[in-house]
């Protein structure tokens, strides 16, 4: 699917990352691992195409991703740190705005589900300002399964979860492969999950 | 003409161009004075008040050439992608705030005498007014920005924008002036300046450009030195 | 259709929009914003009686008199026409014969423009006084000049 | 016609945003509403002179009243990341520009024409006037949020001040006010100056989506 090849950033002459090589086939699980601010956002941003590599290049699809930025798009979902549900709205318009924004085909029964697992669904008409902050995280984690694509990038999805909820992650992650979906993620704790191959930054 | 655009070759040419471009500023800036001060007769309606029209006018002159040299250099840096064009553009700002200010106050020094206020709308004066807070507006962007890289290019589409919007602001300000008092008979009167007098205002300009000139070379010397020191 | 061609029609539409934008502001100011009418562009068939205009002109010399502190009548003109004028008011300071003026009000029925206000302004042209001194004495120069 | 969804389901994220916190825009409306207030104790209840200023009154309070809500433009969905889950979904920086303006324009400016009559009652400007004034507006508002959304892209990553964002809508919005007044005082050259407005409009309305968006695709990069 994406292929990476020795690519390497520069912000303010300062560099970043130098000759990454990576190659994501559909089914497996890369991760970035690295302390804080060692880039592994960065990179995640130039993977996106956000941010112009000064070195190396990226390919989607066997074409170059500049080329094809669209078809991308259409395949990728990005969870970034922070949490993008609207606070001010409860979670039953988040859900629907979701639903709607992204075209998803998916239907509702599907999302009372991952609701259940999540065990999100008694706050579903409570603004998402209440809930707490690892509650807010998991709502997140809906859009994956909202957005319903094959490439996942998220960005520190372990971080202020709780233990189950890691399980849970696990176990989503590993679903997701199966369908041949492919995951690509950084952490900067050692999550212990099975994991195809590893960036260290 | 390498050295329009790129820093190392720049701070060779001001080097060599520094010190002549001084002194010939100097002896332009005694030569405009003696002409405008002593040698040029009074005006046949104003009397001696029309000498500050040497400065007023030349000061107007040289605020929207800087603001045109900085519009060019925005285009070429965020176009041609040529980094000088935003050292030049941090660089130059303060001097044209500083000549439109000489022409706001020797305007508002001309107004008192012929109209009897120190503050008149006529249409020159205020869009003068206008572009001084465009040049404020640019000074003040370049401080308020954390992060350079965001800085400079915001700093240039704004004077981009403004670049734009400037002969629209001169425009509407000119039918807003007739608006209110009708223009003098331009159809019959071309504004007609004596030969006597158009000698100083020529000098007077060259001077304001040798000054300005030195200034800037100074500022961007200083403002490349500075990006060097803190990004080594 | 591929990126660069889709950008390439985006910056050209931009730049027709932007160019129409221009045309249609310019060709609007000349079309009808005029400021004022010159005498010889007022032609008396189509005068709609005390409608306000704006006549622009010369003080035609010598038609200047004063009926009273508050009451004067001219005649205003561009060397091809010139129109009576009666108005009441304080004039500007610089309003005097062969000067340029502006004058705002309405034709009244006999045909004689009641001006509501005058502006008259300093023409921009520069002369030097002694050029002045010079005309004066050549007696080219009219004497009622204060 | 996947396109066609997107931007209608934008704008009902739009709507439920804006709806929700329905307080944002009556206040924008009542600081419309005490500024004007404020204007008559200042100017006093005589008739004449109120109806003589009213106009400039109107117009310039409508100025002020919608650099208000600058901040509600890109900031809340910079911040969230919003912004950039948008563009991950397939629209391109300066779509979202135009998207976001006419957003701007439907939440923002049009309670605003509609609390015109109200206004002109309250300063007694006379009916004709007001169909001008409500004309001058239409267009007038659409300038102003074309300003808005390049100024308050333009300060998203501006941390220390962001009043310069308003000044900058109101520095470019004096050919705009010159304009408008001048649509409404004189109504024998309507037709030319609403074109000229009109002029102004298409003019802002091409320069907003490059210039907007190449700043939102600065503050995303370099956020």
């Amino acid at each position: 699917m994406i292929i990476v090849k020795d690519l390497s950033v520069e912000r303010l002459n300062k560099k970043i990352f130098e000759n990454i090589n990576l190659s994501v086939v559909s089914g497996n699980i890369t991760i970035l691992k690295g302390r804080n601010g060692s880039g592994k956002t960065t990179l995640i941003k130039a993977i996106l195409n956000i941010i112009e590599p000064s070195v190396g290049s990226i390919y989607w699809k066997g074409k170059l991703l500049k080329k094809n930025l669209y078809d991308f798009y259409n395949n990728v979902t990005y969870i970034a740190d922070r949490t993008s549900s609207l606070k001010k709205l409860t979670l039953k318009d988040n859900i629907n705005i979701w639903k709607k924004l992204f075209l998803s085909n998916i239907n509702n029964s599907q999302i009372e589900i991952a609701l259940k697992t999540l065990k999100l669904d008694k706050y579903l008409n409570q603004k998402v300002g209440r809930l707490s902050l690892g509650e807010t995280k998991k709502l997140e984690f809906l859009r994956l399964i909202i957005e319903n694509k094959n490439l996942w990038i998220l960005d520190e999805p372990l971080s202020n979860l709780d233990d189950d909820s890691i399980e849970l992650m696990k176990q989503t992650f590993e679903d997701h492969c199966g369908k041949e979906g492919s995951i690509i993620f950084s952490s900067h704790q050692n999550p212990g999950i099975y994991v195809t191959d590893e960036i260290n930054l | 003409m390498k050295f329009l655009v790129n820093p190392s070759k720049f701070n060779e040419i001001a080097d060599y161009i520094f010190k002549p471009v001084l002194i010939l500023s100097i002896i332009l800036f005694a030569l405009g004075l003696l002409f405008s001060l002593i040698i040029s007769p009074d005006d046949y309606q104003q009397g001696s008040t029309v000498r500050i029209m040497y400065v007023h006018v030349p000061s107007a002159w040289l605020a929207l050439l800087t603001y045109a040299i900085m519009t060019l250099y925005s285009i070429a840096a965020l176009a041609f992608r040529i980094p000088f064009g935003f050292i030049f553009n941090t660089a130059v700002a303060p001097i044209g705030a500083v000549f439109t200010l000489i022409c706001i106050v020797s305007g508002s020094l001309w107004g008192k005498p012929m109209w009897g206020t120190w503050w008149v709308w006529d249409a020159r004066l205020t869009s003068v007014a206008i572009l001084f807070i465009i040049y404020l507006i640019v000074i003040f962007m370049n401080l308020s920005f954390e992060n350079r890289i965001v800085r400079e290019k915001v700093v240039a589409i704004f004077i981009l924008v403004g670049s734009v919007n400037l002969p629209i602001v001169k425009f509407s300000v000119d039918w807003w002036n007739t608006l209110h008092q009708p223009a003098t008979i331009s159809k019959f009167s071309k504004p007609s300046i004596d030969p006597s007098m158009m000698t100083p205002l020529i000098i007077m300009t060259f001077a304001f450009m040798m000054i300005g000139l030195a200034i800037a070379i100074l500022r961007i010397k200083t403002e490349i030195i500075s990006r060097k020191s803190n990004l080594g | 259709m591929s990126l660069r061609f889709q950008r390439l029609l985006l910056i050209l539409l931009t730049l027709v929009i932007i160019l129409i934008a221009v045309l249609l502001i310019l060709y609007n100011t000349r079309e009808n914003v005029s400021y004022f009418y010159t005498p010889s562009e007022i032609d008396k068939s189509e005068i709609i009686i005390n409608k306000t205009i704006r006549i622009g002109g010369f003080i035609e010399n010598d038609s200047f008199n004063k009926i009273s502190s508050s009451s004067f009548k001219f005649r205003i003109t561009d060397e091809k026409a010139s129109i009576p004028v009666s108005y009441n008011g304080i004039l500007p300071d610089l309003f005097r014969e062969g000067q340029g003026a502006v004058i705002e009000g309405a034709f009244n029925n006999n045909d004689v423009f009641n001006a509501t206000n005058v502006f008259a302004k300093h023409d921009e042209n520069y002369m030097p006084a002694s050029i002045k001194e010079d005309l004066k004495d050549t007696g080219y120069w009219n004497k009622k000049y204060k | 016609m996947k396109f066609l969804n997107k931007i209608i389901f934008f704008y009902y994220r739009e709507y439920k945003l804006n709806l929700s916190g329905f307080q944002d825009i009556l206040t924008n409306i009542i600081f419309f509403f005490v500024s004007i207030l404020i204007f008559i104790f200042s100017i006093g209840p005589n008739k004449e002179i109120i109806s003589l200023v009213g106009v400039g009154i109107v117009w310039t309070l409508l100025l002020l009243s919608s650099t208000l809500s600058l901040r509600k433009f890109y900031q809340d969905d910079f911040e969230d990341g919003n912004l950039l889950i948008l563009h991950l979904n397939g629209l391109s920086f300066g779509f979202i520009a135009i998207l976001k303006t006419f957003s701007h324009f439907f939440f923002v400016q049009v309670p605003f024409l509609l609390s015109i009559p109200i206004a002109c009652i309250l300063l007694n400007i006379a009916n004709d006037k007001l169909i001008y004034l409500s004309a001058s507006f239409g267009i007038g508002s659409l300038i102003l949020s074309c300003l808005g959304s390049i100024s308050s892209s333009m300060n998203l990553m501006n941390q220390r001040n962001f009043l310069l964002g308003s000044v900058i809508v109101m520095i470019f919005s004096v050919p705009v006010i010159i304009f408008s007044i001048g649509i409404i005082n004189m109504e024998e050259s309507f037709n030319s100056l609403i074109n000229i407005l009109f002029g102004i409009l298409l003019i802002v309305f091409a320069i907003n989506p490059w210039a907007s968006g190449l700043c939102l695709k600065l503050s995303i990069e370099n956020n």
